[in-house]
């Protein structure tokens, strides 16, 4: 497994390159990118702050979680910090498996623990302020999934 | 022995530092020393009721106890990804 | 759109790079890839034919088909021809949307549409022998995926 | 007028080609045709139950008429991805 938090951009070659393997008939790659918009407002760019070796560890697990869950042969997932520009890669996974399936199914099960359960947040800047995004965006500010990761 | 408490994204902003030493105290749980820390920073108060806490890197409830020289990490609800 | 049949391999990078939009949250990337066995047998090589010109069509209609249903920004379809070794890639898909959750339904209709309508063939080689595989492997020998595409 | 008939994988494999030109005949549907190739070809015979026909490069179904010039591919149950 491949888990790694950085503020280096993130190389989908490398990842896919990770999750190679002869018994894999399937490959997903899902990229997290900077959008230039959010609920109707204009974004100039984004800068996420990660407790970093928590949220290495927090991803290692749900990785592990995955493996054993969607019968995964390789795994990587690749979580970027620090200011990112409308395009760039923010969050990365890579994932093989015998077929199709477990891929798809595999990889959005671990975009959502991921932005349920990783400690990192986003601040999102526009030209005349910023803010920090708190909660998943599909929620606004509520809490409640974030809530249940720690109950 | 100390307790080192870390601060996140908004929560940091708000107390203008990331980072925080207190006394230990026997007994110490989460919810103690979170107490203490918002007896000294009230500002930080509002931010509360949305807040998920680990210790030495794992979530943890607010009645844990908190043992000396660990590192509690108070989490604004997460937005990665 | 980017729809392509070669029998050059296929470059994920320049699929990922076709879809890129600033309006894009989420890019999902499927590969194809030859497996060591199938059915419990030891795959030595797969030799793909396809019906070109046909092919190419049949995948921009779903393309577009696609790109309607799960309101998709951009989508390249490649699907490779020729021997191919274990670990090479036979399809790539990349397709991007505003969020993750269209970006891997999108992903997954699409995988299955080109296994149920686009006229390709798999030829599988063992050590001691080689098949034309036809049909969809799930459903072993029997015609009746296909056999719903022309009627 | 020549109708030609394109045969893929295992078809093609069988026949010991890839092309065949044929005669067109007024009235002329993948039926009629079909029936034709296979007089021609009794090998392929086995395979006609599992195909699906295209005429110019569009799926149609057995009843629909190929015209002069036409290109009928006879499609086994496909295998791509």
């Amino acid at each position: 497994m491949l888990i790694r938090v950085t503020s280096e951009p993130l190389d989908t070659a490398e990842a896919v390159a990770h999750v190679a393997s002869p018994e894999a008939g399937a490959v997903n790659v899902f990229l997290g990118v900077v959008r230039d918009n959010n609920l109707g407002r204009r974004v100039d760019h984004l800068v996420y702050e990660a407790y970093d070796a928590m949220a290495e560890k927090v991803m290692r697990e749900i990785a592990e979680e995955a493996r054993e869950r969607f019968g995964l042969l390789g795994c990587a997932v690749l979580h970027r910090t620090g200011r990112l520009e409308i395009g760039e890669t923010s969050l990365l996974i890579a994932i093989s498996s015998g077929h199709r399936a477990e891929s798809f199914e595999g990889g959005h099960w671990l975009v959502n623990e991921i932005k349920k359960r990783v400690p990192v947040w986003k601040k999102e800047v526009w030209e005349d302020g910023e803010e920090w995004i708190e909660g998943p965006e599909s929620l606004g500010k509520s809490q409640a999934t974030a809530g249940q990761a720690g109950q | 022995m100390n307790v080192t408490v870390l601060l996140f994204a908004s929560l940091s902003d708000r107390a203008g530092l990331r980072r925080i030493e207190l006394d230990y105290q026997p007994g110490d749980t989460v919810r103690s020393v979170c107490d203490r820390l918002m007896d000294a920073y009230p500002a930080l108060r509002s931010f509360r009721p949305s807040l998920l806490y680990a210790v030495n890197e794992e979530y943890v409830r607010p009645g844990d106890s908190v043992p000396p020289g660990a590192t509690l990490a108070l989490i604004p609800p997460v937005s990665g990804g």
